[in-house]
């Protein structure tokens, strides 16, 4: 009971304490102070409690920590204790909050009458219309009963099982629309285990990635980016500097492909076919390892049809290409890794076969014992559920999660079969497209709010706790469907033991820990999982064999390629869709185009010009793009905004998934195009030919223009110059230390500083995220991104270069940009009223009550990081909830900007001052460099010479540079030179 | 004094009403004041030569405003700035060279105000009673002369302004 | 008359600056509020000495210093059985609200873009009622201070506390 | 209105030249009235839109990154610019004693007075939280916190007010004189109000005396405010690290532009007043043909100081300098960039023709255009040089809503509307100074067609 009621004055208290925060200077705080009845001991209401628990938002599962204040989970960080995230988080992991607090998520269950309106009902009656059906369906026969939801851990998907059978049936499908089926298939295939290994990227020397874009989506990104960060560090081989040598293999030039010396530019879906070349080199220039003891024989004739020479006409890869990544990749002494992804099997099979060949199998490519079995569903299973429902056979189909309506391909075989089918329950949180074909919906919890269990590897077993009351009357999916079970499947049902949700995963860790034999005491070991977010142990690694057999299959040379192919990829941040109702994720621009709350098709200048198309990045406003193409395509016409960039091949429309939706809430409806609907099943590209249409539609992007004019901004340097220690020249005469007219200030105490590694930056812009997370920064929306008025603190700069023109150096720059925190700060001798002013530590401190809105300091800052406040921020509720009480909210008028996160460096300072001791070095993170998956931020005090911040710059003197240093501002943000390797040698 | 009537002579150009008050200067005859629509030299240099006036006392008013306002702007600019020791851009805390563009500024102020001010309060404006003697014509195109004057005096120093040119002579008790 | 006139348009001038400087007052003291309790400080921390922080438990630990828990009232006012001292004679709460939900008004209110955090002020040795006047004098709470900027600058100044904007304004 | 045949000033009198000012000042018509509801009307109409602005926030413009400034403080430049002529036409050539001035001043002094009020709107306007405006002016308050008088705003607050401040008492002394005839003239209520304006003044000698030497010392004050206050104006920009206008040319360059535009503006304001009012053997052609040599000097030196700017763009040798320049004139609102030089370095070439310069029509043609070429120069430097700073990655050319096209009409009403109601009750041009210079006048109105006599 004080349960209850602590909750409802904490909602309160955030009601009006947020409500509060819309206006600063106008409105005081909430008027009203409401106490506990018992307090919680745990609790102290001004300091945040942090619960672990493991992130829902793709199927890496990083460990996360939440950061809980009076209730209110207000904000995701990495748990540091978990093995795949290491306390990194992603951006779409942080944006987890936004699927918590979104305001279009469901608040009572519904049902849709005859005439298609939906009604509110209560829980009960939902209930029991709910069992009533289930049960005739169960009463009627066998398989009745169907199950489409996303996979949910090992726990809950064995209550869903258990309940399915209860209802004599067995039609229950895991659905996630990018599987990691064909990497599986080619694991059976290849080592007779259908487990997927796991990868060592900082392990390698050189990556050669099939269509794998392993810092974005593919499989576990925040581990990746931080192996690949790892592995591109400068570090001393066989005598000399080396970096690793990466390759990517892909039609379009993504974040991936940028970090990674060599775009290897292939025909969509050749992936394969130059996995096979590569092979082929390796094989005929005899770098097959000894050790893999393969046969040679067998290999050669596998491989025979597709010699580089050959094959180059359907893949539109050079002979001379294969030939030096594979020379990376078999002179590797170091280790080598062949990484694939999509959904084109023989990339998988080649990827496994060159790993195990060039005898990398337990060095860079590792398979565990225990690995977990698949938890999705093979894509046969799935046709026979869609089969059984249009064929009448299926009375009650429940959908819970995966939006099969919207990622199914092709389009609406799903849908006609759903329709036939007797009754359609949805069980969700945001009403998708799925639940358009539903006549019974059922609000459930967010994985935040609800138990969960998850092992994405062996070894890993994470914990997900609930963080926080539901903030709706919502119910977790699983005690749906347990209680249904118990009241409508009679004895069957009666047959499942778990009361609910909770109960089946705590039973679920009472028998891990007889499995994996634990010491502690149950109660220990239970309190201890959920004090860390889980339990990770070292899994012992299994030895395997390439199995002879997978030699003897010959796969078809794939034809050539056809003149315009449209091939789809997943979108960094709103992967198969799911990401598309949360509204950070909408306005963070995609790190290569940076196109916001849109999707996009992307050609080459070439193509564009047989379209007809004007080249519209010339101006200043580059990459918005405004034509519009017309594709034809099996299921209808498709409309396309095209950009037009070089950094994809000619011949490609490449168009990212996750738009396009028909519902899912008001962020996500009526945007852009989904790919799903009109792809063919099993495959990302189509043969489709294109006309120009007279219509326009606007692309927009924060940027403007894409060239770097020769600045100091984002700079790139040579392994050579850095091995010889020699500064690299720009063509622009050095700036040595200018005549200061007045003494420097000193600062005393602490000065704090950051050091930013360009080189390891991937773009995949987790720093915004939790800069938007940890600042109450609000989204502004298309129309004012527009007229440039978005609001983020950090952007990530991306500056390219035409692929063919350039001759050394990567074609893009990425690297992530915020307030320099000048010492001869030129926005502050311009205020007029003090409004933006240094403090003792160095920090250019904005300070927003005493602003007036000159936007002097703006017009005066060379790197345009401060950000204007055009309206008075909306938070809609619940999306208030998520705001950070340590920060203001910003009102209409006044300049704001990167403060470094000082509400994180006082709370620490207050912290040591009470308990009377030093700050310890790291123990103030800001927000982004807590999240950088690639730990290429670091925070630091640039008085203390052993910050690990003043050391990472000593360690890479050779890279430093501040930008644009001939305004002579001293920033305290020093950035280290991205490397990259000649292209005449290696 | 003997101002027991007053004489009120108008002339057509300012010529000829400083050739009278030359006259009357010579004859002895010093208590007069002059209206006129717009500031002639002759007029000026005339009663100047009377009166032994010099230049006007305004200029010491606005020297003083000068400096007054220049000394404001020092202590306003200088003392904010050290009640707070803000730090903007590295800058010392009080950076005279941008400081110089306000004390000139309230300098001027100063000084211009003085000026204005003193211009009232020497002239003896405001003043809302009217002074015997104007005629509304003064302002606009006549120069007028009053001379006070005893009662028999008034024959001379009639006749001394008809010979300088006088258009009329009036007669009136003062 | 006249001559008088300029200096006094200089006074109103000067004068009504002031009204407007002094106008400006970003806290205002909610005086003579009426608690939903008939709650007197002065018998508590005056006549019964009970320290401010032993209900305010969380004013060296936190930002706020918390408002006490039900539980912490019937821990003395418990009824005889548990040998608590004799219960309070008047009810709890007015009709207007449920019982266990005590709605007190604030009396102190800061701005949404002034972070005032107790911990720090309790660990400096600060009196709570170098702010908060001599509450245990009080039965109703009323401030005595008005807290704005100008108080709390004069009193780190004194100190030679932190004078940063940044540590208060972010 | 072509070249009216001029009334014959040979025989000018004393009276004449009363009568003629003080019969502008005659109970006004239906026309009149019509004219200033029209203003007022805009008036309005601006100020709707900005009580809107101030309650929804400044989103209602076209503002963003990185165009922080644009249209408002182009109109505050414009409208400075505007009040300079008036304050060099009254006072720099008084000092210098120049004759033609007489007929103008008055009027090109309360062109200053409301020009500088108009300006003074506009950073206001501009402002994110209006109603703090008066933090950029010392007061005491609890916070003891003033300004930071490092800050070239703060120079604009003190400059701005002291230009106001000077201005204002330079015309009321100046009018006192005037004021004083008309009252002796008029009656019922104008003469109660003329009685407490002229401050019981009567020309006696003593008065004079002060009168001139006053006169004479504001005169030598505001000459240099002058140049102080637009040389502050254009350090807001010049301070600034931004390129295209990170440069030292700027103070002298811009005074030279506003004297510039200021004497373009009287042009305008006085060709059809004068018309209109019927005052034109008071402001004769010889003086226009004067105010027109004025506006073709400084629109040489205006050519000469685009040549030097674009001269040490191309010294500096610094990229992005150039990058910016080259940006001005060939990016993608280029086109502003060539309308400002042909408004401001071509068109006024036709000004060395004497025909030209004797022709009002022509002379009107000219003024407009000269006004909205510097305006395109005000707008040009700041929203263009904004717009293609550091960061490329920060591009964006700037295109105002309609709330900014408004509230520049507005300002526009605004100034127009309070001209025309001082016209119809203070007197328009000096009477006291044309009597005195009467002698001069005379001979205007002897060769009212100066180059006639040639054809």
């Amino acid at each position: 009971m004080s349960d209850g009621l602590s909750r409802r004055s904490f909602i309160k208290l955030a009601a009006t304490a947020s409500a509060a925060a819309a206006i600063p200077g106008c409105e005081p705080a909430a008027r009203k102070l409401i106490p506990y009845v018992v307090p919680d001991e745990n609790l102290i209401p001004g300091v945040p409690t942090f619960y672990a628990t493991t992130c829902a938002e793709c199927s890496a599962g990083c460990g996360v920590v939440a950061r809980v204040m009076e209730g209110r989970v207000i904000k995701l960080e990495g748990n540091p204790a978990d093995p795949i995230s290491q306390g990194a988080i992603c951006a779409r992991g942080q944006s987890a909050l936004q699927g918590l607090y979104n305001p279009d998520r469901l608040a009572k269950p519904h049902r849709r009458g005859g005439d298609g309106k939906l009604t509110a009902i209560e829980w009960d009656d939902a209930a029991k219309l709910l069992n009533d059906q289930l049960a005739a369906a169960a009463k009627a026969g066998k398989d009745r009963v169907a199950f489409v939801g996303a996979a949910q851990g090992p726990a809950l998907d064995k209550v869903t099982q258990a309940w399915a059978q209860a209802y004599n049936s067995s039609r229950v499908i895991f659905w996630e629309a990018f599987s990691d089926e064909p990497a599986r298939a080619a694991a059976e295939a290849c080592f007779g285990r259908p487990d997927l290994p796991i990868y060592r990227l900082d392990q390698a020397e050189t990556i050669i990635s099939f269509g794998a874009d392993f810092v974005e989506t593919w499989d576990s990104p925040v581990e990746y980016a931080r192996q690949f960060a790892q592995f591109r560090m400068p570090k001393t081989r066989a005598g000399g500097l080396s970096i690793g040598h990466a390759a990517y293999v892909g039609p379009r030039l993504n974040a991936t492909a940028a970090k990674c010396d060599e775009w290897v530019a292939a025909n969509p879906g050749s992936e394969g076919a130059v996995a096979m070349a590569v092979l082929n080199v390796v094989v005929t220039q005899g770098w097959v390892s000894q050790a893999a003891g393969v046969d040679v024989a067998a290999l050669k004739t596998l491989v025979a049809d597709y010699d580089p020479e050959k094959i180059s006409a359907q893949t539109g890869v050079s002979a001379a290409t294969i030939t030096k990544i594979a020379g990376w990749f078999g002179q590797a002494t170091d280790g080598a890794v062949a990484l694939a992804g999509g959904p084109d099997p023989q990339a998988h099979l080649a990827a496994f076969i060159l790993n195990a060949v060039s005898g990398n199998l337990g060095k860079t490519m590792v398979f565990l014992d225990g690995a977990p079995a698949r938890a999705t569903s093979s894509l046969a299973d799935v046709r026979a559920v869609i089969d059984a429902m249009r064929d009448g056979q299926v009375d009650v189909l429940v959908i819970a999660g995966g939006n099969p309506a919207y990622t199914m391909p092709p389009g609406d075989a799903f849908k006609d079969a759903a329709n036939r089918v007797g009754l359609v329950v949805w069980a969700g949180e945001v009403p998708d497209e799925s639940a358009e074909l539903a006549s019974l919906w059922l609000p459930t919890h967010h994985a935040l709010e609800s138990w969960r269990d998850s092992n994405p590897r062996a070894g890993v077993y994470g914990l997900g706790q609930p963080v926080m009351q539901p903030v709706f009357p919502s119910r977790p999916l699983h005690d749906i469907l347990i209680e249904s079970a118990h009241l409508g499947a009679g004895t069957a049902g009666q047959a499942i033991a778990y009361e609910n949700a909770a109960d089946a995963v705590s039973t679920a860790w009472q028998e891990l820990q007889g499995k994996i034999g634990a010491s502690a005491t149950p109660k220990q070991f239970w309190d201890d999982a959920r004090r860390h977010g889980g339990v990770f142990q070292a899994a012992k690694e299994n030895t395997v064999k390439l199995a002879p057999a997978v030699l003897a299959q010959k796969s078809p040379v794939p034809g050539a390629a056809a003149p315009l192919t449209l091939w789809a990829f997943p979108h960094i941040f709103l992967y198969d869709g799911r990401g598309a109702n949360k509204p950070w994720l909408q306005e963070i621009p995609d790190p290569i185009t940076q196109v916001v709350w849109d999707s996009w098709a992307e050609v080459h200048p070439e193509t564009a010009k047989q379209l007809g198309l004007v080249k519209d990045y010339e101006g200043a406003r580059l990459f918005a793009g405004i034509n519009m193409v017309e594709i034809s395509t099996p299921s209808g016409p498709i409309e396309l905004t095209v950009t037009i960039s070089p950094l994809v091949k000619p011949g490609v429309i490449a168009v990212p998934y996750g738009q396009g939706h028909t519902s899912y809430g008001r962020y996500a409806r009526g945007i852009g195009v989904n790919p799903f609907a009109f792809l063919p099943e099993g495959t990302r590209n189509l043969a489709v030919n294109a006309r120009k249409i007279d219509k326009t539609h606007k692309l927009v992007t924060p940027l403007g223009k894409s060239d770097m004019m020769g600045r100091t901004i984002i700079e790139a340097m040579s392994l050579n110059d850095l091995a010889k220690g020699v500064e690299p020249d720009f063509g622009e005469e050095k700036i040595d230390q200018p005549y200061e007219m007045y003494p420097p200030f000193v600062y005393a105490g602490h000065k704090w500083g950051m050091t930013i590694d360009v080189n390891s930056c991937t773009g995949c812009s987790a720093c915004i995220a939790a800069c938007y997370a940890e600042n109450n920064i609000q989204v502004v929306g298309k129309a004012n991104v527009d007229l440039g008025r978005i609001m983020s603190w950090i952007r990530v700069e991306r500056y390219i270069r035409d692929p063919e023109e350039i001759k050394e150096g990567p074609p893009v720059y990425i690297a992530p940009v915020l307030c320099q925190q000048c010492d001869h700060a030129p926005c502050e001798p311009v205020c007029p009223v003090f409004a933006s002013s240094h403090t003792s530590e160095g920090l250019n401190a904005q300070i927003y009550n005493r602003c007036i809105g000159t936007r002097f300091c703006e017009n005066n800052c060379p790197y345009k990081v401060r950000r204007f406040n055009w309206y008075a921020p909306e938070f809609i509720e619940p999306l208030n909830f998520q705001l950070n009480p340590d920060v203001t909210v910003r009102g209409a008028g006044v300049m704001e900007k990167c403060t470094f996160c000082i509400q994180r460096i006082t709370t620490a300072e207050i912290d040591a001052r009470t308990e009377d001791r030093k700050l310890i070095d790291g123990e103030i993170i800001p927000a982004c460099a807590q999240a950088c998956p690639a730990r290429a931020i670091s925070f630091g005090d640039i008085n203390d010479p052993n910050s690990a911040m003043m050391k990472r710059r000593d360690d890479n003197h050779g890279r430093t540079y501040t930008m644009l240093p001939e305004f002579n501002a001293l920033p305290a943000v020093t950035y280290l030179r991205d490397v990259y390797q000649e292209k005449g040698k290696a | 004094m003997n101002g027991d009537i007053q004489l009120v002579g108008s002339f057509v150009t300012d010529g000829a009403c400083a050739e009278a008050i030359e006259a009357l200067h010579h004859a002895k005859i010093v208590s007069f004041r002059t209206f006129s629509p717009f500031p002639s030299e002759k007029i000026a240099e005339a009663v100047d030569e009377v009166r032994g006036w010099g230049r006007s006392p305004v200029r010491k008013f606005v020297m003083a405003g000068g400096f007054t306002g220049a000394l404001t702007g020092l202590v306003v600019t200088v003392g904010t700035s050290w009640e707070w020791n803000i730090n903007t851009g590295g800058r010392p805390i009080a950076s005279i060279t941008p400081y110089v563009v306000i004390i000139f500024e309230l300098m001027i102020l100063f000084g211009v105000l003085g000026a204005v001010s003193s211009f009232f309060f020497k002239s003896g404006l405001p003043a809302f009673e009217q002074s015997s003697g104007y005629r509304t014509r003064f302002g606009a195109d006549r120069f007028g002369l009053v001379v006070q004057a005893a009662e028999g005096d008034a024959a001379k120093i009639e006749a001394l302004m008809r010979d300088a040119g006088a258009e009329e002579v009036v007669r009136e008790a003062a | 008359m006249n001559r008088i006139l300029i200096p006094v348009a200089v006074l109103m001038f000067v004068g009504g600056l002031y009204t407007v400087a002094v106008s400006e007052r970003p806290w205002d003291p909610r005086i003579g509020v009426e608690q939903p309790i008939p709650f007197s400080h002065r018998v508590h921390a005056g006549i019964n000495k009970i320290p401010c922080q032993y209900c305010h438990e969380y004013a060296r630990r936190s930002a706020n210093s918390g408002v006490p828990p039900i539980e912490r009232c019937v821990g003395c006012h418990g009824s005889a059985l548990l040998g608590g001292i004799q219960p309070v004679t008047r009810p709890w709460t007015n009709d207007s609200q449920p019982p266990f939900e005590i709605r007190w008004n604030r009396i102190y209110t800061l701005p949404d873009f002034v972070r005032f955090v107790h911990k720090p002020h309790i660990w400096a040795g600060v009196q709570c009622q170098e702010c908060h006047g001599p509450v245990e004098t009080m039965d109703r709470v009323v401030p005595v201070h008005e807290i704005n900027m100008g108080f709390c600058v004069s009193c780190h100044a004194q100190r030679g506390a932190t004078q940063e904007c940044f540590v208060c304004h972010h | 209105m072509a070249a009216a045949v001029e009334p014959s000033n040979i025989q000018l009198s004393y009276l004449d030249v009363d009568r003629t000012a003080q019969r502008v000042m005659a109970p006004a018509g239906l026309k009149y009235w019509l004219w200033v509801a029209f203003c007022a009307f805009l008036v309005a109409l601006g100020g709707a839109f900005w009580t809107r602005q101030i309650y929804e926030g400044l989103g209602v413009t076209g503002y963003g990154q990185p165009t922080l400034w644009a249209v408002y403080i182009t109109d505050f430049v414009f409208w400075v610019g505007i009040a300079h002529s008036g304050t060099l036409i009254s006072a720099v050539l008084f000092l210098f004693r120049t004759r033609w001035r007489t007929a103008v001043y008055r009027c090109a002094e309360t062109m200053t007075i409301f020009a500088v009020v108009t300006a003074g709107l506009f950073p206001i306007v501009h402002l994110g939280r209006p109603w703090f405006f008066y933090w950029l002016c010392p007061y005491p308050n609890e916070r003891f916190l003033q300004p930071d008088f490092r800050s070239p705003l703060t120079w604009d607050f003190f400059a701005i007010s002291t230009y106001l401040t000077t201005s204002t008492l330079f015309l009321s002394v100046g009018l006192i004189p005037d004021i004083a005839n008309m009252r002796d003239i008029s009656i019922g209520w104008r003469k109660k109000f003329y009685t407490i304006l002229s401050c019981g003044w009567q020309g006696t000698d003593s008065q004079w005396r002060n009168f001139s030497m006053a006169y004479l010392l504001l005169a030598g004050f505001a000459t240099p405010l002058v140049l102080s206050v637009h040389s502050v104006v254009s350090w807001d920009f010049a301070t600034m690290q931004t390129p295209g206008m990170h440069s030292t040319i700027f103070a002298p360059y811009f005074v030279c532009g506003a004297i510039f535009s200021g004497c373009a503006m009287v042009l305008t304001l006085l060709l059809p007043m004068r018309k209109w009012l019927q005052i034109e053997d008071l402001v004769t052609v010889w003086h226009l043909d004067n105010l027109a040599k004025v506006i073709l000097f400084t629109s040489l030196v205006m050519t000469y100081s685009y040549g030097t700017e674009a001269f040490v763009v191309w010294y500096t040798q610094d990229p992005i300098e150039i990058m910016t320049f080259t940006q001005r004139f060939f990016g993608l609102q280029g086109y502003l960039a060539i309308g400002m030089i042909l408004c401001n370095c071509v068109i006024p070439l036709i000004l060395f023709s004497p025909r030209a310069r004797s022709n009002t029509v022509i002379l009107f043609i000219i003024s407009i255009f000269v006004n909205i070429g510097m305006w395109l120069e005000r707008f040009v430097l700041i929203a263009g040089s904004l717009a293609t700073a550091q960061m490329p990655s920060q591009w964006k050319f700037y295109v105002p809503k309609l709330t900014e096209v408004l509230i520049t009409v507005g300002s526009f009403g605004w100034f127009l509307m309070n001209f025309s109601i001082f016209t119809k009750f203070l007197p328009i041009v000096s009477m006291t100074e044309l009597k005195e210079g009467i002698t001069w006048l005379r001979k205007a109105g002897r060769e009212r067609h100066p180059y006639r006599k040639a054809a």
